[in-house]
């Protein structure tokens, strides 16, 4: 199987599964008619957003998606938190929202665990809840919460690495900078990542591996790489965990004069479409969809308000992009056109 | 000055006191502690605005001045409370905010540091001028501070105690300074305790108390008995009082032999004290007597020597070990080693005594407070409570808080560094007073002082302290009688203390 | 003499309006901020019984943080390691329950208080490293060791009694954060406004070499001063693990700059040798009623931040121009 | 009198090596630490000529940054605002470079320090408010505002020129960055060292009192001193935006632990009155030498904390020592 090959596979799929083992429904199996969207409308229903971080396009992406979808079911949005990665400050969040009593909570949890009670203190109030990427522990689909929207951060990590096979033709040393931490998106990447690499490409060998703790990802991610480049003369390619540090990556390749390292990423930033536009660092990388997910979520707590019943576990596909697709992924990923410094270095 | 008022909260520091000073005088400003000395100098260099009332200098009237204008019109002051910066050196302290620029404009520290010493070595002193202020000895400090005022060749030079941690030798040399700039028509405005030095310097006075004018006078006019009934409103009697005989006992309670410190080394002082035996140690400036005292103390290494307290030799390893054994010292440096200035006296005083403030953890805050309020009305600390701060303080009462805080641990030895640095005549007669009660009770003192008149006045023996070593022992008794020539104890003592000992 | 202590009197008594007004002036600010929410907020629930408990709540593990950096800035030393030492707390907290119930746990927790305690306090009273410096060392090296052991992954307490006594439960109607921050804010009051240690704490903070001359033991004093802030780091640490009945070594994190806000907030000096427990808990109380105002305001996170700034000044502010005119 | 003088220049010669041998401490840390790193290194590329310049490179925003935390730190004052004014600078920049090119983007960004240090500098020197809470507060507005304006977003630096200049590129084999460093030390230093001004903020941090008495303007200075961090934080900010061709609010975030660490490791004193920017920018050397040697050791980042923490104590320690003896 070529790296081509399974990217093309990989698009018919989702390689995620739920929380409770559940396979995956389709996003585009979510929708709302007429009827109940007005039904939702009348009800005046309020919703407040729950981030665990919120500083990089993903997050506002999937913000906008929601307050776009929220604002078609006439459901305002009362409140938007974001927990910089702190379990205790997300806590803090959903008990100061609880304060106005929201009807929908659309969220993703910091730490399955450490957030379960908040959560739960929200469920048992009668509030509907929407999870994006991940449940707290303990919680039973239908009964404790609506369901649960998946980018398929697994099938990104595999997408991500068939793109580094291509881009290397299946040869050469890589290296990888993950996130330090136990974060249930970021470990799927990461597992993916290097599952797929060792499996399938015997030819590409893995020599540095680096964690970085932030919060200044992209510095972390500049000192990481630029020692495995210095430690590894013959180093082709670095993986990194999502575009911020990616960036630090692109800068680091950029300073140690290395104009032929391969970078892929998941999630479309701006700078890494610039990068790859260019036909800069950035070969390929794996996108989600935060926008389409955004919406599904919001769509999904309609239906916790109509009490219907709803699928326990939807994801969107992993969406892989090169050079060759990036203005389709774009508008495909943010349901807009590509900015001007993205068209423009198209060249 | 014309009619000056400050309040500071409830205390009215100054009401309405004028003062006049001529070019080519040197004018005494006198008054007790807190009579508003250091408040109406403070509003002529401009860090202090007063309530009401006009500055006038050179024909020119202001209602108040900044220090920077102050600066202009050509009036220097030597702060009472040092107002050295002490991270910075001898030269850049000198210099400050007057910095002499190389052609680039950039500052020559080089030639600060030679025209520091050029002015210390006018002055026939030693200090470095590349050492660190805070490394210093109070009395470098002080020529430190003298030496910034003259570096400034102000028109007007104020001095607010400059003397007080200074030797005779040092204050003659100062007043062969300050004759010379009379001369050059310079006005120049004397603070000081010491009445010899004002008779000895000053061509008018002018007496301050309670915040009011009482009396402003050429010198001549005044004998001593009348200045100081003047500024104390009451007939003092001077120091001649205490020609008291010896309250010491036979027991040896402390016995210190050939002591020397590990941070300055060759030292050599033995001597040995006696219970209810005031022991004056004399010396010039550097010879080590504070040295000794926080040796004493435990706050300085010892290289070698023994020292033996109650019959038993002890390795008093640090202050807390010290006031344990009953000894308590009373510190030169009261800004910086006496007081927590910007705590309540009561804090201050309770500070050394907290142990014996109650068995528990807790405070015996009442006790405390009686403690305060005892000493406040024995030493007559003027304040307005026991809850203001130090730093509230006029010097003079500051000072009195440092000797109080000691005086509270009841000690059985009590070394006193410069006890009276700062304190007014009528206090200074308390406080010799109290150390000779102290000795009739039973303690033994060791009286550190670099003015020669109390020395000689309050001690049964004198040591005399040169280099590190203590050089000689003089009986008073030897000091007062015997020799039939007509120079004062006091005078003899300088004598000797200047030879750095050898009574021939 | 009769009539100037009669003066004396009188002038304490106008002395101690003054002090007491310009130390009380955080108060003023917080009561400011407080009904400004509750008058804006109020049909937004922030005046709730159960939004001002959650306040208290969130805001227990900060006050409990900021008695205990009161005595370290009264001292006249900083530090920098309480976040990062609360988070390692939490984790061996953790741990320790799973292995040996909650004692162990307890146990677990207070001995990582004392252990980084005595290193903290050793390289500062011995080798004369600026506790800035140590405690940040500190800072990395808990978080580094919390990461360690627990494999950078959330440790659950699933022994129920622990979190009833750590920070989950209520006694009655009070939620036993609340109980915990009063306990520990009104030991420390006494502490340090009542006891010889306090006073040894100030005196040490105020001017290093006079308390020296005055036969305290100021290096035995900083040692215990940055031992307990250790220790009630550790504390606040096992709050974290009660009330989210999860170690991790996230817990904490950046909550030492939001402690010493509280406390400098407080009227505390950073200087030393003042300092003011209700202060830093009012301080700290302030700054969660700020966090949680903002989010019910439904402003965006980036609104909020700037918000919270402003806010912060403008309290200061108010209550600095108050102490000028008094 | 020449014997005396003699006595006196013969203790010079001997307190000047004191003084340096003390001030020189944080160098021999230096040393002994890279030494150690040279050697252990050896095989892994830790002395290739790219190595250290990307050493240089990592730590040159830091290291500016921490030339004008000097000049805060000897001022007794601090500035906790300079991460998020870095991070508000680059998207200032990179927003003006987008709109009216190179000019505009460098007028953007040092405007952007001037409005920053000016407020900074009023609410510290006119309202009173200890520098400590404005420039808290004001790291909140900025990170705030930065987020704001670009709706968190990374803002592209597309024009080639800005890079070459700020960050990017290098002037013949040396990066511009380290350029940028090494002039930024240079006048840093005789700022602080030679010039009037420099002397003034000595004075106003070791005694302000004193300071006023002199006729100094403490106000002033304290304002410029402000206005300087401000405007420096910027530049830092401008940089990063060069480097990484983005700016982007979280850019920068987090700095100010690393800058007060690089300074107060280079010997400056918290409490004002004493400050070397040599030693601050060694300081930041020194961190960012750590930093690399741990990460091409090949530790995890758990372990890289820890040795870290370890290695900063160890070689104050190991220097502190030195001082005793001497
Ligand atoms: N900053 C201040 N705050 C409050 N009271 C003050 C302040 N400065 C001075 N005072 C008070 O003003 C009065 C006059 O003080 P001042 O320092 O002028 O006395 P002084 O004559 O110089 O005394 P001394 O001989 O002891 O130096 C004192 O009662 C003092 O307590
Ligand atoms: N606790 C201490 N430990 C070390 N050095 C000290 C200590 N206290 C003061 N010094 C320094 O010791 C030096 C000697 O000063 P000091 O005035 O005590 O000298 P001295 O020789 O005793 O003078 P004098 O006889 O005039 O009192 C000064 O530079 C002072 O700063
Ligand atoms: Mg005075
Ligand atoms: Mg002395």
């Amino acid at each position: 199987q070529t790296p081509d090959e399974a990217l093309a596979a990989l698009a018919e799929q989702t390689l995620s599964t739920g929380p409770g083992g559940e396979s995956p429904v389709s996003a585009s199996e979510i929708s709302l008619t007429d009827d109940e969207l007005a039904q939702i409308e009348a009800m005046g229903a309020t919703a407040a957003i729950v981030m665990h971080y919120g500083g990089d396009d993903w997050s506002q992406a999937q913000i906008n998606g929601l307050e776009t979808q929220f604002e078609v079911m006439g459901i305002e949005v009362i409140a938007t938190t974001d927990a910089g990665f702190s379990s205790a400050k997300q806590v803090s969040d959903i008990e100061t929202i609880m304060a106005q009593s929201p009807d929908i909570i659309v969220s993703i949890p910091t730490d399955p665990v450490a957030t379960a009670s908040a959560y739960r203190q929200a469920a048992e109030a009668g509030v509907e809840l929407v999870f994006m990427d991940n449940v707290p522990a303990g919680f039973e689909a239908g009964t404790d919460y609506v369901s649960v929207v998946s980018a398929d951060n697994y099938g990104n990590g595999v997408a991500s690495a068939h793109l580094m096979a291509k881009a290397l033709n299946e040869e050469g040393q890589i290296g990888i900078v993950y996130h330090a931490a136990d974060f249930f998106v970021t470990r799927q990447r990461y597992d993916a990542f290097k599952a797929t690499i060792e499996e399938n490409y015997p030819g590409i060998e893995i020599v540095a591996e680096q964690g970085i703790g932030g919060p200044d990802f992209t510095g972390d991610a500049d000192r990481a790489a630029s020692a495995m480049m210095v430690g590894n003369a013959n180093l082709d390619g670095i993986w990194a965990v999502w575009d911020v540090p990616a960036e630090g990556v692109i800068a680091a390749a950029r300073a140690n004069g290395r104009d032929d390292l391969v970078i892929t990423t998941i999630d479309l930033g701006e700078n890494v479409a610039i990068d790859m536009a260019r036909g800069g660092f950035v070969k390929g990388l794996g996108a989600q969809r935060p926008f389409d997910q955004g919406v599904t979520e919001a769509m999904l707590a309609g239906y916790g308000l109509l009490d219907k019943e709803a699928p326990a576990y939807v994801a969107l596909p992993a969406l892989p992009v090169e050079k060759a697709n990036l203005l389709d992924a774009w508008q495909e990923v943010y349901s807009s056109e590509a900015p001007a410094s993205v068209r423009d270095s198209m060249n | 000055m014309d009619a000056i008022s400050k309040r500071f909260g409830g205390v009215h520091a100054l009401r309405e006191v004028s003062l006049s000073v001529r070019y080519g005088e040197i004018h005494a400003l006198l008054g007790e502690n807190g009579a508003g000395k250091s408040t109406i100098l403070k509003i002529l260099r401009g860090v202090q605005a007063p309530d009401s009332g006009n500055i006038v200098i050179k024909g020119e009237t202001f209602e108040r001045l900044s220090p920077q204008v102050a600066r202009q019109k050509g009036i220097g002051m030597i702060f009472q409370e040092m107002s050295l910066v002490p991270t910075l050196n001898v030269a850049q302290n000198v210099f400050l905010a007057s910095e002499p620029l190389t052609p680039a404009g950039l500052i020559d520290d080089r030639a600060m540091e030679r025209s520091s010493a050029q002015i210390f070595d006018s002055m026939g002193v030693s200090v470095d001028p590349a050492a660190i202020v805070a490394d210093l000895s109070t009395g470098q400090q002080q020529l430190t501070e003298i030496a910034k005022a003259l570096s400034q060749n102000a028109d007007v030079l104020v001095l607010d105690e400059p003397t007080s941690a200074l030797t005779a030798g040092e204050v003659d040399i100062l007043f062969d300074l300050l004759r010379r700039l009379k001369a050059e028509g310079k006005a120049i405005i004397y603070v000081s305790h010491r009445m010899d030095e004002i008779f000895r310097i000053a061509d008018h006075a002018t007496v301050l108390r309670d915040g009011r004018l009482i009396d402003s006078r050429p010198i001549a006019d005044y004998t001593l008995a009348s200045l100081i009934a003047d500024i104390m409103g009451k007939e003092t009697r001077d120091l001649s009082e205490f020609a008291t005989n010896s309250t010491a006992q036979d027991e040896v309670i402390l016995k210190v032999e050939n002591l020397s410190s590990k941070l300055r080394r060759g030292g050599d002082v033995s001597f040995s004290l006696r219970r209810g035996e005031v022991l004056g140690i004399a010396g010039l400036l550097g010879a080590g007597r504070s040295r000794l005292a926080r040796m004493l103390f435990g706050l300085e290494p010892i290289a070698s020597g023994t020292i033996t307290l109650r019959g038993q030799t002890v390795a008093i390893g640090s202050a807390r070990h010290a006031t344990e054994l009953g000894l308590a010292l009373v510190p030169e440096d009261r800004r910086r080693q006496g007081l927590v200035l910007t705590h309540s006296i009561q804090d201050n005083i309770e500070l050394p005594i907290l142990k014996r403030l109650g068995s528990t953890p807790f405070v015996d805050r009442l006790k405390s407070r009686n403690t305060t309020d005892d000493l406040i009305k024995r030493l007559a600390i003027k304040t307005s409570s026991r809850e203001a701060a130090a730093n509230s303080l006029s010097g003079g009462n500051q000072q009195k808080i440092v000797i109080g805080k000691w005086l509270a641990t009841d000690p059985d030895i009590l070394i006193m560094d410069e006890p009276t640095a700062g304190i007014d005549i009528g206090s200074k007669g308390e406080v010799l007073r109290l150390v000779r009660a102290l000795a009739a009770e039973g303690k033994s003192i060791i009286f550190i002082s670099s003015e020669l008149a109390e020395l000689a006045a309050v001690s049964d023996r004198i040591a005399v302290m040169s280099d590190g070593r203590l050089v000689e022992t003089i009986d008073k008794t030897e000091l007062l009688t015997g020799d039939a020539s007509q120079l004062r104890a006091e005078q003899r003592l300088q004598l000797i203390v200047q030879r750095g000992g050898t009574n021939d | 003499m009769i009539d100037t202590m009669a003066v004396a009197r009188s002038e304490t008594l106008l002395g101690y309006f003054k002090r007491t007004w310009r130390q009380n002036i955080i108060y003023i600010g917080f009561i400011v901020v407080f009904l400004f929410f509750a008058v804006t907020l109020h049909d937004k629930g922030f005046l709730t019984p159960n939004n001002i408990l959650n306040i208290a709540r969130q805001t227990a593990m900060i006050a409990v943080m900021a008695v205990a950096m009161t005595l370290v800035l009264s001292s006249g030393e900083i530090d920098l390691s309480v976040g990062a030492v609360a988070g390692l707390a939490s984790v061996t907290t953790a741990m320790a329950v799973a292995w040996g119930g909650v004692p162990a746990g307890i146990a677990a927790g207070v001995m990582t208080g004392v252990a980084v305690g005595l290193i903290n306090g050793f390289l500062s009273t011995r080798l004369m490293i600026p506790t800035f410096l140590t405690t940040l060392a500190m800072m990395g090296i808990a978080k580094g060791t919390a990461m360690w052991i627990s494999d950078t992954a959330a440790i659950p307490v699933l022994d129920p009694t622990y979190p009833a006594i750590f920070g989950g439960g209520n006694i009655g109607p009070i939620p036993t954060l609340l109980v915990w921050m009063l306990v520990v804010g009104v030991i420390g009051h006494i502490v340090l406004r009542r006891t010889k240690f306090g006073r040894q704490i100030l005196a040490v903070g105020g001017n290093v070499v006079a308390a020296r001359y005055s036969g305290i033991n100021t290096g035995r004093i900083k040692l215990w001063v940055i031992v307990i802030s250790a220790v009630t780091a550790s504390l606040a640490g096992m709050l974290y693990a009660g009330r989210l009945q999860t170690g991790r070594f996230q817990l904490g994190e950046g909550d030492e700059l939001s402690v010493i806000a509280a406390v400098v907030l407080g009227g505390t000096s950073l200087f030393g040798g003042k300092g003011t427990v209700v202060g830093s808990i009012i301080g700290a109380l302030m700054i969660g009623v700020i966090n949680n105002g903002l989010i019910l305001m439904g402003l965006e996170y980036s609104q909020q931040l700037i918000a919270r700034g402003g806010i912060i000044i403008l309290a200061v502010a108010l209550s600095q121009a108050g102490t000028r005119t008094a």
